[in-house]
């Protein structure tokens, strides 16, 4: 059945008031960018996040966590896009976890994660666009383990973090799957600088350096040479999570849209009675129909671990991409002036979506490959 | 579960026996279908067996009660029945507006009478139907309509002009929207049926831009139809109608997943040659045919499970139709000049042309992409005024 | 200045009157196509625009033309376009005249041109798509001349053609430049095959077989190995006016449909009254006037052997095709039902279209090289 | 002709002589014009100089009559100063919405008194103003305006408020819609001048989504305002604002214009790495690009040559600003996640990101895009009940 079970469907209940709530613009992302606050989001939410059992959501039941599956995990992503709620689930509790369960790293990591504690981040791209295969970090063998040399970007929460997933290139040159080893680097690793940057969404997504870092052999995640196929499980996780962030950003911002139709009047009527907008909000709720049955896909197929996972992973955060896109123009349009100022909220949406269209890959990287890179 | 694998079992068995190869091949176009009807010339043998050995089970509706030449199946069992005919690429045994739309109709509105004398025909494919719905100058306007039934005690008598009547010419009974009360616009129609070889009736097929004549202008003078051929109360035809209405869309939408759904990547099946801007659109377009794909599953399962919104066929009818013109826009530019050929035996006779032309009209038949638009803004989105 | 000057503005006030007369869909194409004429055009027509001096618009006065320029020829496809009309006078009077002028071809063919009796077709495109610089067909040297051996598709009136303009390869290979010769070959070539094959627009394109065709060294003309650059002068005219002519599609369909949305009546008011089609039709007129714009510009900028010719004409008949794109699919689309018959006649304006997309390169193959292919 | 060659060796001579080379680089944002006023701060010796030659000439303004501190030049030589200049890329010495908007308007509908008074102190940079059109609750709907002004015998007293007030923190006076009447909407409008520093007046700047604040609220508290201060008769200000918008969405349009034209190609400036399908749309868009280039062209000879529709500035400003929000949506992607950081050196202060949300308002500012359609579909298009 293409639609949530009675289990997702009570989930839901529970995370949509919650979010609406606790995580909200006004007491989260607006506050702590008004703040100032180095980490963008705030700690007490995460550790919320923990106290309800979401931060430790993918993670197993043996393991003190939800055990529950992508698509539970996506039912909250939907409402944080929806809040534009700061914290760090879709790295940590999401692709982070994929990254590293069912290795030695998960005993170390998931305590904290499903306490709400740990925050940990991904440091794949090297350069402004997405490009896993075309990792090119060195990772040399010296002694028992390895150096590291290079830079990465786009490592968002990388300051909040304790630990990096780093992938890195052991061998085979820029482009090939093969070579790839992803490790676990804490954040105090020698001869590793960090430069924390703000996003225009005011999220943080740090530029690390990695200067000879030396990092045990136990810091190997998986297989040495062997990581693109951990990698793929992390990144279809995340971009499935991210595609439905990006539905709950279109959602969010529509419906801030829609209910300003009705109300806001000019010539004398509701803007929302002129036909010309009333097609295009049509059109647009369409559209997020659509984004969602395709992300709520996705996920049902990565739980199922069934062959078409990829693609339709693919297809997700390419439609969700798009998707997100028309609606926060049509958002901010609709809205006029006000739309423009930073007292009212719908820039925010603008802006995040613009963050969430590049993370893990834009719509045109994942509509050329379709889930196969 | 274990009877749905029982009937899986046996479904599977029985199929096996009684579709030949030749029910198993893809219909190349709307010409391959099985219409039905008194006057239908079946291609083949086994295009009639076919039909027989389906319609004695009653599965050509297997969802309908048997005592009305149903299949009486179970919804798991009718999706267990759809999925083992896919399985083996199995051809629709009956194409028929009769089942895709009058049917529903008349077993929610019609007598215990007309149900049993008339779903049965339909069941067995011995009755094709057609719909006169629209008339000239009322377009999307379809409750314009100006097509007059006058009461005459035992009869009504039926005078007025239909258009784009699906294969009117061919079909032998019509359902038809008449005014039967101009005293409200939506509260004066009924909701008639009857048989198009009735005197005063007659066809006249439309050609279209593609070269084809699916549908008819059919046109009724002085046509008398008896009373017990009314469905539901007199001047109540509208709820018909929208019930209708609601089956016709669902239908085209799921025609156009149909469309794009079973075929491959059009990214992947089609040569562009030095051509990466065509390349880009066609990776954008299987983007948005396998999302639509994956709404449609959401949809019907939201139907089965009762929980769709009643305005969501339109969505569905309006996003779909678009989707389907796009895929042959795309399919046009992909055949480059090769594929703007009209009549020569190499492009199969304009095939790609006229398949493109053809869909043109799906945004329009059916109610429009804009009536479709206004209906998701008004019951909705709520928006005021729509 | 970018507008027509009083001479051209005189000559439009001269040509549209006649077109939408004599060259009306009823006397012309429906009546043609109908007929089931093996041409698609009629010659009585073709010599009224030898009277009126428009056949020979491009030929020198002192050959007996009017000696007029690329805008002039513009003005009067345009109107073709928006009586879509059939006629020779994109392929011969333009395309066909720009490629043998100051050769001694021109010689012999001018004052069948100029009298509206002669016709001329371009053999180029040897594939679905076009692709000058991919030219393949053989052109080898033997005795005194040349032997052709090859095919060549969407020949537009090839089957009325006295004579056609081949591009045939004696140099280098398929994708370069250099090596392209071009011939002048007489349609009663022995060896030469032609199938008349009929369009969606009811127009009619030959494919054409050659099959050890021999010619003469005087068939060449200009230079041996050295067609390219007569090529590119008699392309850049066929698909400037070809812009026009699309533009002059797109104004026809439009102009059908505005006055469509003026007077028909659904749920009690005009269609026109709907804003959502208010804006999509006022967006299609901005469209519109930019495409005829851009045509004109490069119009002028051929007309002054300017250098940025190549670049306009390209993004001329980039632009014009996509809008004349929409102006149709709007136009079927608005007429609803009545639009899909073929007793109407704006389903003409929809196939003409798709035609004059393709000839002489589509929009994405214009957007994508801008003038240099 | 030769008139106009004498002229252009002139011009060109004295513009040699007259600009120094820092007055020849590119203006890096609006931050490097010279806005002029009682209180702006020369970012240069060079940047005043320039100023105050080309004032002298009355080139700031060189087509208004030379009484009023114009150049009086005819429409050729003014072409050809602007030739000249942008052969040297001589940057333009006053920016400013007195010449661009409330110059023209005073010209049509100024008392000579008003006329002698003003448009010097505006040709010479003295006097910077901003415009106060737009009120809160309004939007669109500009002629909605509550703004009152009483008339008190030898003044007006103005109480109210308005929204979107350019730089109003900057400016030295304000040309203001007011509301003298309320018996009908659009004959109840009055155009007024005053002086910001009169007392009453108050500003506080509106902080947009990109981080800036170009924009005010400006308050109204019982301001007074001499009557020799009102431009054209009293309820009839709404003739002059229809005038000076269309102006304004000339400018606009023509800014789009800028963005775009003077710059090289998008498809060959932009790297985008391995991303054939934002190649696709790059090329899409350059062919956008230079045909709304030829039409910008076209548009400007048909209005010197008085044959432009009075609605086509409508036409202009919506594609231009359209056109150039595509503009930023294709460099904010191109730039990948280095153009999303917003306050790292490395991005300049996230330049792109802020520059591509500040051309959100395009469409907006000036009349929104929605407005200007329905212009368009009513006046040329004559669309009933548009």
């Amino acid at each position: 059945m293409l639609k949530l079970n009675d289990d997702q469907q009570m989930l839901l209940d529970t995370v949509r008031p919650f979010m609406a709530d606790e995580g909200r613009i006004e007491t989260q992302l607006r506050h702590w960018r008004d703040k100032g606050c180095p980490d963008g989001f705030g700690h007490g939410l995460w550790e919320r996040f923990g106290q309800l059992g979401l931060s430790g959501i993918l993670i197993p039941e043996s393991a003190g966590g939800s055990g529950l599956g992508q698509v539970e995990a996506n039912v909250v992503l939907e409402e944080i896009g929806r809040n534009l709620t700061p914290s760090p689930f879709l790295t940590t509790a999401v692709t982070a976890v994929r990254a590293i369960e069912g290795t030695p790293h998960a005993e170390r990591w998931f305590p904290g994660i499903v306490e709400g504690k740990t925050v940990a981040a991904i440091a794949l791209d090297e350069g402004p666009r997405h490009d896993p295969a075309g990792t090119a970090m060195e990772a040399r063998r010296s002694g028992n383990g390895f150096t590291l040399n290079g830079s990465k970007q786009f490592v968002v929460h990388g300051r909040s973090a304790d630990f990096f997933i780093v992938a890195a290139r052991s061998g085979g040159s820029a482009g090939e799957r093969e070579g790839i080893t992803l490790f676990a680097v804490p954040r105090d690793a020698k001869g590793l600088e960090l430069e924390n940057v703000t996003l225009a969404d005011s999220s943080k997504a740090a530029r690390l350096d990695f200067d000879e870092v030396a990092v045990d052999a136990d810091a190997v995640i998986g297989e040495v040479d062997g990581g693109w196929n951990l990698l793929r499980r992390a990144l279809r996780a995340g971009r499935a999570g991210a595609a439905s962030e990006l539905v709950g950003i279109a959602a969010g911002a529509f419906a801030m849209t829609n209910d300003y139709l009705r109300e806001r009047k000019q010539f004398g009527r509701e803007i929302g009675s002129f036909q010309a907008l009333q097609h295009r909000a049509a059109h647009l709720y369409s559209e997020i129909e659509i984004a969602r049955a395709a992300t709520l896909k996705a996920a049902q197929l990565i739980d199922e671990e069934h062959g078409d996972a990829e693609r339709f992973t693919a297809v997700a955060k390419a439609k969700a991409g798009s998707v997100a896109r028309l609606a926060v123009q049509e958002a901010v349009q609709m809205h006029g002036g006000i739309g423009m100022t930073d007292e009212h909220d719908v820039g925010f949406y603008m802006k995040r979506q613009a963050v969430m269209d590049e993370l893990f890959g834009r719509p045109s990287f994942h509509a050329r490959h379709l889930g196969k890179d | 579960m274990a009877d749905d694998e029982t009937f899986r079992a046996e479904t599977r068995a029985w199929l096996e026996a009684n579709c030949s190869p030749e029910m198993r091949t893809p219909m190349r176009s709307e010409k391959d279908a099985c219409w039905g009807g008194r006057n239908f010339k079946f291609a083949s043998d086994a295009q009639r067996q076919w039909l027989e050995a389906m319609a004695g089970r009653g599965w050509t509706v297997p969802d309908w009660p048997s005592e009305y030449g149903g299949g009486g199946l179970s919804p798991s069992e009718t999706k267990i029945l759809k999925e083992e005919m896919a399985a083996i690429g199995a051809r629709v045994p009956l194409t028929s507006f009769g089942i895709s739309m009058l049917g529903p109709a008349l077993l929610k509105y019609g007598t215990e009478a007309q149900k049993q004398r008339f779903l049965p025909e339909i069941a067995r494919g011995e009755i094709r139907w057609c719909q006169g719905y629209s008339e000239p100058g009322a377009g999307s306007d379809l409750a314009g309509l100006q097509t007059r039934a006058e009461d005459k005690g035992d009869h009504y008598l039926v005078n007025g002009q239909k258009v784009w009547t699906s294969y009117a010419d061919e079909a032998d009974w019509i359902f038809c929207l008449v005014r039967t009360s101009n005293e409200s616009k939506h509260g004066g129609i009924s909701f008639l049926l009857f048989d198009m070889e009735s005197p005063g009736v007659s066809t006249r097929p439309i050609k279209l831009i593609s070269g084809y004549s699916p549908f008819c202008e059919t046109f009724f003078d002085n046509v008398k139809v008896p009373k017990d051929q009314l469905v539901h109360e007199e001047n109540k035809g509208w709820t018909v109608a929208k019930y209708l209405l609601g089956h016709e869309r669902e239908m085209i939408s799921g025609m156009g997943l149909g469309g794009s759904a079973g075929s491959s990547l059009l990214s992947e099946a089609l040569d562009v040659g030095d051509d990466p801007l065509l390349a880009a659109d066609l990776a954008r377009f299987d983007v948005d045919a396998l999302a639509f794909q994956a709404m449609s599953e959401h949809f019907i399962d939201k139907l089965k499970a009762g929980e769709a919104h009643p305005a969501e066929p339109s969505l569905m009818k309006y996003a779909g139709t678009e989707l389907n013109k796009r895929r042959h826009e795309l399919l046009l530019r992909a055949g480059g000049s090769d594929a703007l050929e009209w009549e020569s035996e190499r492009s199969r006779e304009g095939k790609t042309a006229r398949d493109w032309l053809r869909t043109k009209a799906n945004s329009i038949e059916g109610g429009t992409s804009e009536i479709q638009l206004g209906i998701v803004a008004k019951h909705i989105l709520q928006l005021p005024g729509a």
